[in-house]
């Protein structure tokens, strides 16, 4: 990509401008999150969504609080830019007191109810169902808001993908799916394991309209999802779109990645999204000082929020037994 | 955020009695709840046509398409947009037809309603109801007969409700619907056109209270279901040999009633359970463990349990019933215990 | 329909008969079925497949004994034309020793593995996983056969609708997938609940070739299937056949079917594919009372049938026992 | 028609021993199996690049692509195709990489792979293994820690399997795959780097009978999985207080040795289950219940069962901490059962 130049006539500069932060917060906090677990502050999985943080943030920037957001074990980014304090999420990453699940949750049960993100998912397409029941309690109420459901390329193979999408649809629910393909399940490259011409057109079997973007163009992303919105808002039913990007990072932070040759990732970290938004402004002038400066500063942030986390401490142990359900029954009477 | 407040259960005056068959008891409870809860509203296939047993007759016509809901054949979808509408306000009660489909949503059901209050740290909870019919029920063989009762009561954050008479499928099916956490209410499917009496006007039944169906000195006998009445009927049969069994109706087995379960023991040193799904981890299991580790010394006699076998229901009325448990099984087995 | 002379022209004459006797033997089976519930001797449901005969015969009459057939809950017709016994098959309807499944199954679970009949199915769109898996195993072992999945307009709506037909084409599988689309998933209009340009969009969104017929035309539906066979045979991977059909009976024997006007149903008897199919015979210059007596003959033989079958003795007890595993374990050496 | 012969399972000939990973004694347990019978294949997401844990590596590349198979996410297609394929003459291995993630295809081992041998009234067979991991494992959370193993037992049709050591996962995984019926294997997350020794050449390790790791007369500890561990710590720190506990490692859970285990209670009067599953319903209460109702005037003391907590599993360290059973939960349980 390197000098290019293609910047769209009439960029509106300071939407890009709070996109690239965004996507500079979202990088920070997740390679300040990585540097927590090397020191062994995290003690469970991680997964990187280095690289795709133009779907966060082109996605994300376009919810108002009320809207609802359901997202999957890679949703640092999309829980962020929906306006969860990274403190807390740190702290929750951490397993400490004050994250933003207590601490019970961590990096695969993220979530932040109080913004409208109503959590990540340790079952990849089981948030397609939650979402699409938020939309139906939407509906029913007669609410204008609306719900969006993030899910990976690896998703569209599970049943609740079809159960979703046919319900939505049948339902004339204001819910959008987007699915955020980055090459990747895990450590299979998706499109061996995904029959057809991919996830649109699944979506338009179904009578879902769908639009593909490329994801690591976030002014992109930004564009066809605002109009999406408007559309959902609107009432005409579910929308689809299909996000394209590549997962820079490995599977977990634990994955080397061993099965992709190193030449592809490098070519691929040429399309860095955010380096990309960066170009962009410089091309419309913006100083490069001042990007930079907004990459650190975000890095500054994150350093304090983990410096504060990692002081915070435990959570009680009666923790432990506190919200499983209300009716406890004779079992959590007993010592065992 | 989208929570709706959490309201006390308690029971309400009982002003007097009408009849009403068990089938119709559970559709009473659904009205009122939902005249009485405009965010209460029911999913399923075939609602709108009253369900596959009737249980939703006319409630479509009482309160629209927008709140008697009918699905496609996705029982994923069912359970899981329920956990979504629950999450967001609303108060879903979702008909899961046989028990059995529900094996199509149980990580919608596991996964997902069960621990989102505590995986999520309480920022959330999820007021749903996942009816399941359960039983044995005209021949229906292997894949429409299965009583899993004791799969949920392993789950936490899981309330797991079995109604043996129509007054309680009534007053359990609206705390079941007003508590704030998953419930699986399993209807049984050979109980629909039983008929008996309900309090009129508002009628509640908190969790986690046995029915004592009958008092006895000699032994308890545990049950919950339709086996309550076939333990009932034993019971009437030993009374005419003079022995005298307290017949416990559990109602619900998360929470169960282990203060009356204990108190009966404590008092009859014999315990039988008898329920219709398969003995081995069934919930009978977790009754003998609870009461011989704590009541040992209480036991005059080991403790007992009347289950189906370790097999599949078959089709064929003869073999099926082999796999059921009767009142001369019941009656037999006391007679064992009172001998040793 | 009526007096429709549309006879193709170089009608197979004998194939034809030949359909049409599969059509009346299945009719007259379900009929027989019918009365012997209403006195009593079947146990457990019953659900009709009167008025859908035509695919019944299309498909199975075009399959080897050794191919893989797999059915739903309306499977008598599938099971009969593929080569069940009708006495076993009564007999297992009855509960009955002898019983194509030892009357262990009943209706629902009808089977004849000896003529590649794995299995009718309780769960709506289970048997869809289960064909793809033998037509993995075919594949596996380097076998030429294929196999058949027919399932209901009611089951594109569950999980393994998609998760099944996305295996088949990444594995290229030879299984054919045929719906048999009866308007109905038990009280429920199929299509107010299903999204989209119907079943054969979503096989064609996954890269599955699809066919739509009339599936109250044997002819039609025997040609489709016949060359999709053949393509299946030649190893192109999954195809996929919609068949159009109509529910002239309840849901189950025990279903009056109020929900629908009882002038829909009289106009779609006059599309009755046995009655089409004789027309179209008669057209070729068949004599009706040879078409009738092949009718008359089918009723004989299952009446015949009924009554060896309902002086069947019931199964032993100890069938109860039998075949759960091999390793039973203690619980089932105590009495309870 | 498409069966299999079912081969009888019998202990080879113990030749020497090697040391080997409870991961790489799982691996060879296939390797071998792989080929001995070229039926045998294995399916689950990423298997090509050795699967989630490194148990499948280097597989693909000696068996090739068609019979170490890399799927889509479709665990309910994993499943369901797997039971199609065990009913054609092919013996799969399926990986459901997380036990968790088998509650997505329910459907397809209870209601169909678990049932297919009764309701067809035997005319078929489900030779397949379903893999399970199991339990807690560096800090994963309620939707990647669970123990669900008493569920399988209670359903007609399941083999049950968990093995504690690398010599059991050769033996007892080479017997699941020759096993004519579908077994859940559930291996322990947390002992994949365990090792220990192996009886070199055939190895198998038959069904339904249990090990005895240590024998004692005070009391008897029953265990199996990780615990098993857990339990023979205990026991070592309660022989230097001078109580001697018999630890027995079930090995399967269905069948499950009740001989053993009766016969070391009948000898200690003393009944201790630990496991790390729940302990409402868990299979702990099934055998506490047999040996109650069994062996009740033998029992010297209540039994116990040592448990998680009915709570989902926590993220945070020390609150996952409070639902594991440690040794010092274990040894106080017995130390309080020597007190009765
Ligand atoms: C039902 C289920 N199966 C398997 C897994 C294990 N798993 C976790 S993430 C992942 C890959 C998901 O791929 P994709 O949906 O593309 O999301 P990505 O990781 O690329 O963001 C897998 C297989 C799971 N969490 N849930
Ligand atoms: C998973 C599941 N859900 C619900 C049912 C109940 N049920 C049995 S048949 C049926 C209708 C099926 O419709 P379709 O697939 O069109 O087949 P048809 O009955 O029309 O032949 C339903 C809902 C079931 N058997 N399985
Ligand atoms: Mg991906
Ligand atoms: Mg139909």
């Amino acid at each position: 990509m390197g000098t290019r130049s293609q910047v769209p006539v009439n960029v509106d500069t300071d939407r890009l401008v709070r996109h690239y932060h965004n996507m500079c917060r979202v990088r920070a906090f997740e390679e300040t999150a990585l540097e927590a677990l090397e020191q062994g502050l995290v003690p469970g999985p991680l997964h990187p969504s280095i690289g795709q943080e133009a779907v966060a943030s082109g996605v994300c920037a376009n919810l108002d609080a009320d809207d609802i957001l359901l997202s999957t074990h890679r949703g640092h980014g999309h829980t962020l830019v929906k306006g969860a304090a990274p403190l807390a999420m740190m702290r929750e990453l951490l397993g400490r007191a004050g994250g933003c699940c207590g601490g019970k949750g961590g990096s695969m049960h993220i979530a932040d109810f109080s913004v409208g993100m109503l959590g990540a998912n340790g079952v990849v397409g089981a948030n397609i169902l939650i979402a699409t029941g938020a939309a139906h309690a939407i509906r029913l109420k007669g609410e204008t808001r609306v719900a969006v459901c993030i899910f990976g390329d690896g998703a569209i193979n599970r049943g609740p993908f079809l159960e979703g999408l046919n319900w939505a649809k049948i339902f004339t629910l204001p819910v959008l799916y987007l699915c955020e393909d980055n090459d990747f399940a895990a450590t299979t490259r998706t499109r061996s394991v995904s029959a057809g011409d991919g996830p649109g057109a699944r979506a338009e079997s179904l009578g879902i309209p769908s639009l593909a973007v490329d994801g690591n163009d976030v002014l992109e992303v930004d564009a066809a999802v605002r109009d999406t919105l408007a559309a959902l808002r609107d009432g005409g039913g579910p929308r689809f779109i299909h996000a394209r990007t590549y997962r820079l990072s490995g599977h977990t932070a634990a994955d080397a990645a061993a099965y992709r040759d190193s030449g592809e990732v490098a070519e691929r970290w040429l399309n860095d999204p955010i380096a990309r938004a960066a170009q962009m402004l410089r091309n419309t002038g913006m100083a490069a000082d001042a990007l930079d400066e907004i990459a650190r500063e975000a890095r500054r942030a994150m350093r304090a929020v983990l410096d504060e986390a990692r002081t915070t401490p435990w959570p009680e142990d009666r923790q432990a037994h506190l919200d499983v359900q209300d009716t406890l029954g004779p079992g959590l009477a007993r010592a065992d | 955020m989208y929570r709706t407040p959490w309201v006390r259960v308690s029971r309400g005056p009982i002003e007097s009695m009408a009849i009403c068959s068990y089938l119709a008891a559970g559709k009473a409870a659904l009205d009122e709840e939902m005249q009485r809860d405009a965010t209460v509203w029911a999913l399923g296939e075939d609602l709108g046509r009253g369900g596959v047993f009737g249980q939703y007759a006319g409630l479509a016509e009482r309160f629209g398409r927008q709140r008697i809901v009918d699905t496609p054949i996705s029982e994923a979808a069912i359970l899981g947009t329920a956990v979504g509408a629950a999450m967001t306000g609303t108060r879903p009660v979702v008909e899961m037809r046989f028990s059995d489909f529900a094996l199509c949503a149980i990580d919608e059901l596991v996964n997902q309603a069960a621990k989102a209050r505590y995986m999520f740290g309480g920022q959330t909870r999820v007021p749903l109801v996942v009816r399941e019919p359960v039983g044995m029920w005209r021949s229906s063989a292997a894949q429409h007969s299965q009583s899993l009762e004791s799969w949920y009561t392993h789950i936490p954050g899981l309330v797991v409700v079995m109604p043996s008479t129509p007054a309680d499928n009534k007053g359990l099916l609206k705390t079941a619907i007003r508590s704030d956490d998953p419930v699986v209410y399993m209807e049984h499917k050979d109980l629909w056109g039983l008929e008996g009496e309900i309090p009129e006007g508002e009628h509640l039944v908190e969790f986690g209270r046995a029915r004592v169906v009958r008092s006895g000195s000699d032994v308890s006998l545990v049950s919950w279901s339709k086996t309550v009445h076939t333990a009932a009927e034993a019971a009437r049969k030993l009374a005419s040999e003079g022995i005298e069994a307290e017949v416990i109706d559990l109602r619900t087995l998360w929470p169960w009633d282990e203060e009356t379960v204990h108190a009966s023991v404590a008092k009859t040193g014999r315990l039988l359970v008898a329920h219709e799904a398969v003995g081995v981890s069934g919930f009978g299991a977790e009754i003998v463990a609870s009461v011989c580790e704590q009541l040992h010394d209480a036991l005059r006699a080991p403790p007992r349990r009347i289950t189906a076998p370790r097999v599949p229901i078959a089709y064929s009325p003869p073999l099926e019933d082999l796999a059921r448990v009767t009142t001369d099984r019941i009656v037999e087995a006391v007679r064992q215990s009172m001998s040793e």
